[in-house]
């Protein structure tokens, strides 16, 4: 049997068809859902809000628009935020590829906010509450944060070890998954996301994440994030691709 | 440093040590009853023939069910089997009503940490005893005694154990997501 | 109120204020450290939600402070370095209220760390299970360990108050400690230039925040070491500053004309280096470091308000001014040029640290970002000011009832004024 | 014994902090203290368990999607579409949420009287019945009506409603227009539902209607999503406008005539098929110059996209308003059907086709179905909201308007929001995924379906099936209808009813997707649909199609009155399917509405740049928006993507309701919705003032 640790090293990464996703937003409630992010504090706005996938509206001419999910770029290379966490509370697993963060070991300084470029990382600025009794809809595969720590987008890690322990339940390698899919990917009525081992050539994702139409956000930092996008129309790469411009964005008048 | 020095340190550290070693898990551990008497030799014995999996089972999906719902105890149990007090009480108190029992967990982990059982059972092949001790042969429960700073059973494993056992034999993760999440 | 209640309590032969004129002028600073500490209370009992702090201004004014005052409490380890290392007797004059000064920046930094953090009873988990990749261990440990320092050296200067002096055993343990000084000049020089440079290094490590990323030399950063020439700039121009403060407030002479001219000697050759390499560093950064990252530098300057007047301001008007002032010796004789020079270099480095820490955040990175404003919650504000009320309240506490200039003596006797002190 | 020095105590103590290091103590303490300030002591940790997973069907809106419910120690905990679904896959984000709503904190357990406030109080399901059925013998007496409104017409439910209304002296059974309108035009021609073969449809023309974005079943529409050109007529840059092929900007209200120029164009070049004589004296008052102005459109665009419709057909013109915005009036629908009668796209492949219906499970006698707007104002002494969401606002007026002096309002939905917050009594049905649930055609379906899925969670104990509150508000009113049975027995009827037609494929639901089967009796029948399988009518009906009815002269006459420059302007009401109905938004939905900006929030109001420089008001700064109907405070949002002269704002959902739950006022613009006669709110204009 292979360890993980040596042998088995998977890449997982994720391919997201800017031409396919419709901008309808299942996939941030579905990751909301999945890893028992709390509904808004009443005074929570976009930055303060926590939402470890959201989608961007891209503005093109004529009033097209295009949508672009953004969550934890999963960086390879160079982990901006693993390096800079003062207590290990973030780390590159080498086994899956996925950027960890373990909530209960943050002390809440932030210093890896500030180094992300995607701006994927959330704090949780209140206590987290759940009104009624929604609550009792929690899932127990994922551990509740607390006030005062950060988390993001992990891949469904939890998916990821449910389906490694269901391999080995039927005699395979605790260390491999071969149906780990993560909750926004699940939940995309679309079919935008495709998600998989970026290791492994012969995978979709893999294949769609070389072609000529697939690119990386912020390329040229060299983080080697594992979430690729795709799109054929050249506006819409012309407006991802680009440097920030600089006007507010917001303000018209 | 003259003899009197000498006999001074000796005190200062023997009073340390007895405190540290006698006194503090005295005042640490807070020893708790479990709501019934169990004899897991009697369920073990040649005469009942239980493995440890047949109550204590690993689901179809590889997770571990834990310790059986009083359903499982009452396939046996409907009615009192002997005369002890503890089975008078299973049967009346929980069995009868459907009260699920109580039982102190001696390993529960905290709820970030994720122990697959068909991983270490099935995969790696390691027997229960090896973390749970001899628990199978034992004709009482041991005292629950739980930690009143952490709120976790005494002798829990902990992330050290996971650790060295894991590197030493190069197989299960060492990155923290591995297992926590 | 009689006219002086604690006469026993101050150093002998010192003039000082009426209790009761110290006493009003310590109520305001007094009242304002309270709002502060109310103010802290709330972060740390409601969450940090009471500041206006978000997830993409994610530090704010109170980083920005914790920078601003350790660069300016670096006055006190190297104060200590040039007397007890390099043996410049004259600063002896002003030691003592550098350290004071040094302990009041480090001991307000952290208490501000502590309620800027999410989880303060996690603080300690940096020392258990450290990440020596990150730099903000570094920042953690070696502040740590500099504030224990500063209290062993702060602590000689307390016990030779009168009263306490008095106390043969007091007397005898700050004797002990006073001959380790020079030990503890050296370990908090070490510490200091470590974490003096890791906090440069904080930014500088970003290489997602392109604004703030800088190209290593060895393992660290260039901010690392330009942080550590700014703070030995600013140190001794920030001493030079308070003592000319606590001179005013007090209406006499602390100490005598050259110490002044010393701090601002010293302080003006750093700086002219600083500027220099700070130049050379802006430089590599705009034509190559930057592009290669794919940004064109125009875009950080692109942003109103941080134009390039920002570069102007923070390298040639807060750094080139007050170095040639510091550095040409007719106008440091002067105090009309010395002190405002010494001023404008205390600005400069507080307005770098700004720039690190706002700018860094307000610019976009991503195609489609915007570019971010923040303003402090009413909470950030006041337990900042709390942390100057906390200072001011210290420092006047220490120069009222402890020595902190041995010059004051002679220069008392000298002059034969006998004129009341303003306040403290 | 000598007295103890300094020095015995300084070497005591040396020796007391060795002992401490080499004990348990120091290093145990850290330990457990790091794990205590790892505690979340008033976090909810959930109890874990086995893990199963149950097929349901959505209930937020008519579309029904396929779902599937992740439950762990039999709890909910995850909802994801069913991708392989027959009918369509997908999920929206309201329907990932739909655990969340047993839970809601605006879920009712126990039938109650709302007061003026809305404000609960738990009453005894006897007491309500008795009520309700004194208000039903009053009306019989007075000669009042006894209104049902079901807002999801079809289900097995809806005959029982209609089978009491019919035994009723004057008993009248509303639905409200919805997406299906102008379907609904031709069917009344047709004399039988209508589909759209979007299969082989080349260009879906939407007058505003939210094709993309949450309309008929939304994976039908991805699945065809590359292979159909959307060209979106539509006053706002709708989630449809900005990912349609093409999208032509529009001036609120312009519907009606800008199909009529379109058709205009079409039969003056020959495009299509020469209509009767009537139509064309209607069409030659709406050239192109002529609808210019009215539409905000170059004659000259309306001009290449009439072109373009006829020369890429099969081409379907459809109206039905949005989900916040209510229906088009009547006359627009009509001018829109006409427009399909034009291209030709009625009873043809890719075109308008005839759906068949279920075949019947019942003998008692029905109530007709009438459209809500045909309702005489002031005439309802009973009105009875039925269960089942539309997914589309109603605002209260214009029910309200319906009814008499002294009239009660029983509601039978689950939450206390949207209409039900206006009624006296509430009886509860069961909440989502607690009872069972029908999955009915969509009303752009060409063919007939059925889906049945049973109950995932118990229901609670006081909640009651509607069908039980009729059964016993008939014995209360001495009726004999509706014949008794429970909901579940209804259902089987009906199942079994299917089965006897021997119509149609079963798909049954198995681990590797869908395949066909015969069940070999009702029974097994019943169960296939309980476990997740559908049935697909496999007959399209054959129906001729006579003419619509022509837009009202009042209706032409009003569209070519010149428009007086007006100070105020046209509101843009719009809201996502299921956003602004019955059914409360969950909580989670935050994520969508306040803490991203992909959806506008009902707390802000939308102006282009222009128009709000025009009026020196100022972006991000709070207004005051006042209509006929109401007056709100909202925050002004530059967007200029909406074209000049017109206001937007969202119809719902408001999470900040979940967050201020005793007297949030209402938000959005279902406050501010001038309801017109024929209940259609879309004349609203708004006066924007700076708050």
């Amino acid at each position: 049997m292979k360890s993980p640790e040596s042998n088995v090293r998977a890449r997982y990464g994720m391919v997201v068809d800017l031409d396919r996703c419709n901008g309808c937003g299942a996939c941030v409630v579905a990751c909301a859902v999945e890893n028992n992010v709390p509904p808004a504090n009443g005074r929570a706005t976009e930055r303060t809000g926590i939402s470890w996938l959201n989608v961007q509206r891209l503005e093109g001419a004529g009033g097209r628009a295009a949508f672009l999910p953004m969550m934890c770029q999963q960086c390879d290379t160079r982990t901006p935020c693993a390096s800079v966490c003062p207590q290990n509370a973030v780390e590159l697993d080498r086994s899956s590829g996925i950027v960890g963060q373990v909530p209960v070991r943050c002390l809440g300084c932030r210093y890896c906010m500030v180094a992300c470029p995607y701006h994927a990382r959330y704090f949780n600025w209140w206590d987290p509450q759940w009104p009624g009794t929604i609550a009792e809809t929690l899932n127990p595969a994922v551990s509740t944060r607390t006030r005062g720590v950060v988390e993001k987008c992990n891949f469904c890690i939890q998916r990821l070890q449910a389906a490694r322990t269901r391999h080995a339940a039927t005699g395979g390698d605790p260390a491999v998954a071969p149906d780990y899919t993560p909750a926004c990917v699940e939940a995309c009525p679309a079919g935008a996301l495709v998600f998989g081992d970026l290791g492994d050539p012969q995978s979709e994702v893999s294949q769609l994440a070389q072609s000529p139409e697939s690119f990386r956000l912020l390329e040229r930092l060299g983080t080697g994030a594992k979430v690729h996008y795709r799109t054929r129309r050249p506006w819409v790469r012309q407006a991802v691709a680009d440097a920030p411009a600089p006007t507010d964005g917001r303000t018209h008048v | 440093m003259n003899r009197r020095s000498l006999a001074a340190f000796a005190t200062g550290l023997a009073g340390a040590l007895a405190a540290g070693w006698l006194a503090f898990p005295r005042w640490l551990y807070v020893s708790a009853d479990q709501p019934l008497p169990f004899n897991h030799r009697l369920h073990t014995s040649d005469a009942t023939g239980f493995a440890c999996t047949d109550c204590h089972a690993i689901r179809a999906d590889g997770e571990f069910a834990g310790i059986p719902s009083m359903a499982t105890c009452a396939t046996c149990h409907a009615e009192p089997v002997g005369t002890t007090a503890g089975e008078k009480r299973l049967v009346e108190e929980f069995v009868r009503p459907g009260r699920e029992i109580p039982w102190r967990v001696y390993s529960r982990q905290p709820d970030n940490v994720r122990f697959p059982h068909a991983a270490h059972v099935q995969g790696a092949q390691l027997a229960c005893e090896s973390c749970h001790g001899a628990h199978g042969t034992r004709e009482t429960l041991v005292a629950f005694q739980e930690d009143r700073l952490s709120g976790y059973a005494r002798g829990l494993i902990t992330m050290d154990r996971c650790e060295s056992c894991h590197r030493e034999t190069g197989r299960g993760p060492l990155a923290c997501i591995g297992c926590h999440r | 109120m009689s006219e002086r209640l604690d006469e026993g309590l101050t150093p002998r032969g010192l003039p000082r204020a009426p209790l009761r004129r110290f006493v009003l002028w310590l109520v305001p600073w007094t009242a304002l450290l309270g709002v502060g500490l109310y103010a802290g209370y709330r972060c740390l009992a409601y969450g940090l939600n009471e500041t206006n702090l978000d997830n993409r201004f994610a530090f704010g004014l109170w980083i920005y402070l914790d920078l601003t005052v350790i660069a300016l409490g670096a006055g006190a380890f190297f104060t200590g370095l040039l007397l007890y290392v390099l043996r410049k007797r004259e600063l002896k004059a002003v030691i003592n209220s550098a350290v004071v000064l040094g302990f009041i920046c480090y001991s307000g930094a952290v208490a501000i760390l502590m309620i800027d953090v999410g989880q303060p009873l996690r603080a300690w988990f940096t020392f258990w299970h450290p990440n020596v990749h990150s730099m903000l261990t570094e920042v953690t440990f070696c502040l740590t360990c500099y504030l224990v320092v500063l209290a062993f050296e702060y602590l000689p200067i307390v016990l030779r108050n009168r009263k306490l002096s008095r106390l043969p055993s007091l007397l005898l343990f700050e004797h002990q400690l006073h001959k380790l000084m020079v030990v503890f000049a050296l370990v908090g020089a070490f510490l200091s230039f470590f974490h003096q440079g890791s906090l440069g290094g904080l930014y500088g490590v970003l290489q997602g925040r392109p604004f703030a990323f800088r190209e290593a030399l060895a393992v660290w950063p260039s901010t690392f070491f330009l942080f550590i020439l700014s703070a030995a700039a600013a140190g001794p121009s920030f001493v030079l500053a308070t003592t000319w403060i606590a001179s005013k407030l007090s209406s006499r002479a602390l100490v005598r004309p050259e110490v002044y001219e010393l701090l601002g000697r010293v302080s003006g050759r750093l700086l002219v280096l600083y500027v220099l390499l700070k130049s050379v560093d802006t430089l590599v950064w705009l034509n190559h470091t930057s592009p290669q990252l794919g940004i064109h530098p125009a875009r950080f300057y692109a942003f109103d308000p941080f134009g390039t007047w920002v570069l102007f301001a923070e390298i040639v008007a807060l750094g080139l001014l007050p170095a040639l002032v510091l550095t040409s010796a007719r106008w440091r004789r002067d105090p009309r040029f010395l002190v405002p020079a010494a001023f404008l270099a205390c600005a400069g480095v507080a307005l770098n640290r700004f720039i690190m820490t706002v700018q860094t955040l307000a610019l976009p990175t991503l195609p489609f970002d915007p570019f971010l404003t923040y303003l402090p919650s009413w909470q950030e504000t006041m337990s900042f000011l709390g942390v100057v009320a906390y200072g001011v309240v210290l420092y006047s506490l220490s120069f009222r009832y402890l020595n902190l200039f041995p010059q004051e003596r002679e220069l008392l006797a000298s002059e034969e004024v006998t004129h009341v002190p303003l306040v403290a | 014994m000598t007295p103890l020095t300094r020095r015995d105590v300084l070497f005591g103590l040396g020796g007391g902090i060795a002992g401490t290091l080499l004990s348990p103590l120091p290093w145990t303490v850290l330990d457990d203290v790091a794990i205590w300030t790892q505690h979340r002591r008033a976090l909810p940790i959930p109890r874990d368990g086995e893990t199963s997973v149950r097929p349901v069907a959505c209930t937020s809106c008519p579309a029904g999607c396929s779902l599937r419910v992740r439950s762990v120690a039999g709890r909910p905990v995850f909802v994801s579409g069913e991708a392989s679904h027959p009918l369509g896959g997908g999920a929206c984000p309201f329907g990932l949420t739909l655990h969340h709503l047993a839970h809601h904190p605006l879920r009712l357990t126990t039938p109650v009287r709302l007061d003026a406030h809305g404000t609960p109080t738990r009453v005894a399901l006897g007491a309500a019945v008795a009520a309700a059925a004194g208000a039903l013998r009053a009306a019989s007496r007075s000669g009042r009506a006894v209104l049902v409104l079901d807002q999801r017409p079809g289900r097995a439910v809806s005959r029982a409603f209609r089978e009491l209304l019919a035994a009723v002296p004057y008993g009248l059974y509303a639905t409200p227009d919805g997406e299906g309108a102008t379907l609904q035009v031709l069917s009344g021609a047709a004399g039988g539902p209508l589909g759209i073969d979007l299969e082989h449809t080349r260009t879906l023309l939407s007058f505003g209607a939210p094709v993309l974005e949450g309309w008929g079943r939304p994976g039908r529409m991805l699945a065809l999503r590359d292979r159909l050109r959307i060209v979106q007529l539509d006053a706002w840059r709708s989630p449809t406008a900005g990912l349609a092929d093409e999208w032509l900007a529009i001036r609120p209200g312009s519907e009606g005539p800008l199909a009529l120029a379109l058709a205009n164009v079409l039969v003056g070049e020959g495009l299509a098929r020469t209509p009767a004589a009537e139509l064309r004296d209607l069409l030659a008052s709406f050239p192109p110059e002529r609808v210019e102005p009215l539409a905000g459109l170059p004659a000259s665009a309306i001009e290449t996209l009439a072109r373009s419709l006829a020369a890429q057909g099969p081409t379907v013109a459809i109206g039905g308003g949005d989900p916040g915005g209510g229906p088009l009036p009547l006359d627009a629908e009509r001018a829109i059907a006409w427009l399909d009668v034009v291209l030709g796209s009625v009873g043809r492949a890719g075109g308008l086709v005839a759906r068949g219906s279920l075949p019947d499970d019942g003998t008692a006698p029905l109530a007709p179905e009438t459209s809500l707007a045909e309702v005489p104002d002031g005439d309802v002494r009973l009105l009875v909201i039925a269960a089942g969401d539309s997914g589309r606002a109603l605002p209260w007026s214009a029910l309200g308007r319906k009814l008499a002096p002294q009239a009660l309002v029983v509601s039978l939905s689950p939450f206390r929001c949207g209409l039900t917050a206006r009624a006296d009594l509430v009886v509860p049905s069961p909440a989502p995924l607690e009872g069972h649930e029908e999955i009915l055609p969509t009303a752009d379906a060409c063919v007939m379906s059925y889906a049945v899925t049973a109950p995932l969670l118990p229901p609670c104990a006081e909640s009651v099936e509607p069908t039980r509150f009729l059964a016993e508000l008939a014995r209360a009113a001495g009726l004999g209808v509706p014949s008794d049975g429970t909901h579940a027995e209804r259902l089987q009827r009906r199942a079994a009813a299917i089965f006897a037609s021997h119509r149609g494929r079963v798909l049954v639901r198995g681990d590797e997707g869908f395949r066909e089967e015969a069940p070999a009796d009702a029974g097994a029948f019943w169960q296939a649909l309980l476990e997740g399988g559908c049935w697909v009518d496999d007959s399209r009906a054959a129906r001729a199609v006579a003419a619509p009815a022509l837009p009202s002269p009042a209706a032409v006459a009003g569209w070519l009155r010149a428009e007086p420059a007006r100070s105020d302007l046209p509101l843009v009401s719009f809201a996502a399917r299921g956003a602004a109905g019955g059914t409360p938004p969950s909580p989670i939905l935050t994520k969508l509405y306040q803490e991203t900006a992909l959806r506008p929030s009902v707390a802000t109001i939308a102006l282009h740049p222009q128009t709000a420089r025009e009026r020196g008001l100022v972006d991000g700064r709070e207004m005051r928006v006042v209509s006929a109907a109401g007056r709100l405070d909202a925050r002004l949002r530059c967007d200029p993507t909406l074209p000049p002269g017109r206001a937007a704002m969202a119809a719902g959902p408001d999470p900040a309701a979940l967050h201020e739950q005793d007297a949030a006022p209402a938000r959005g613009a279902l406050a501010l919705g001038v309801v017109e006669p024929d209940l259609t709110w879309r004349g609203t204009r708004v006066a924007i003032t700076e708050a």
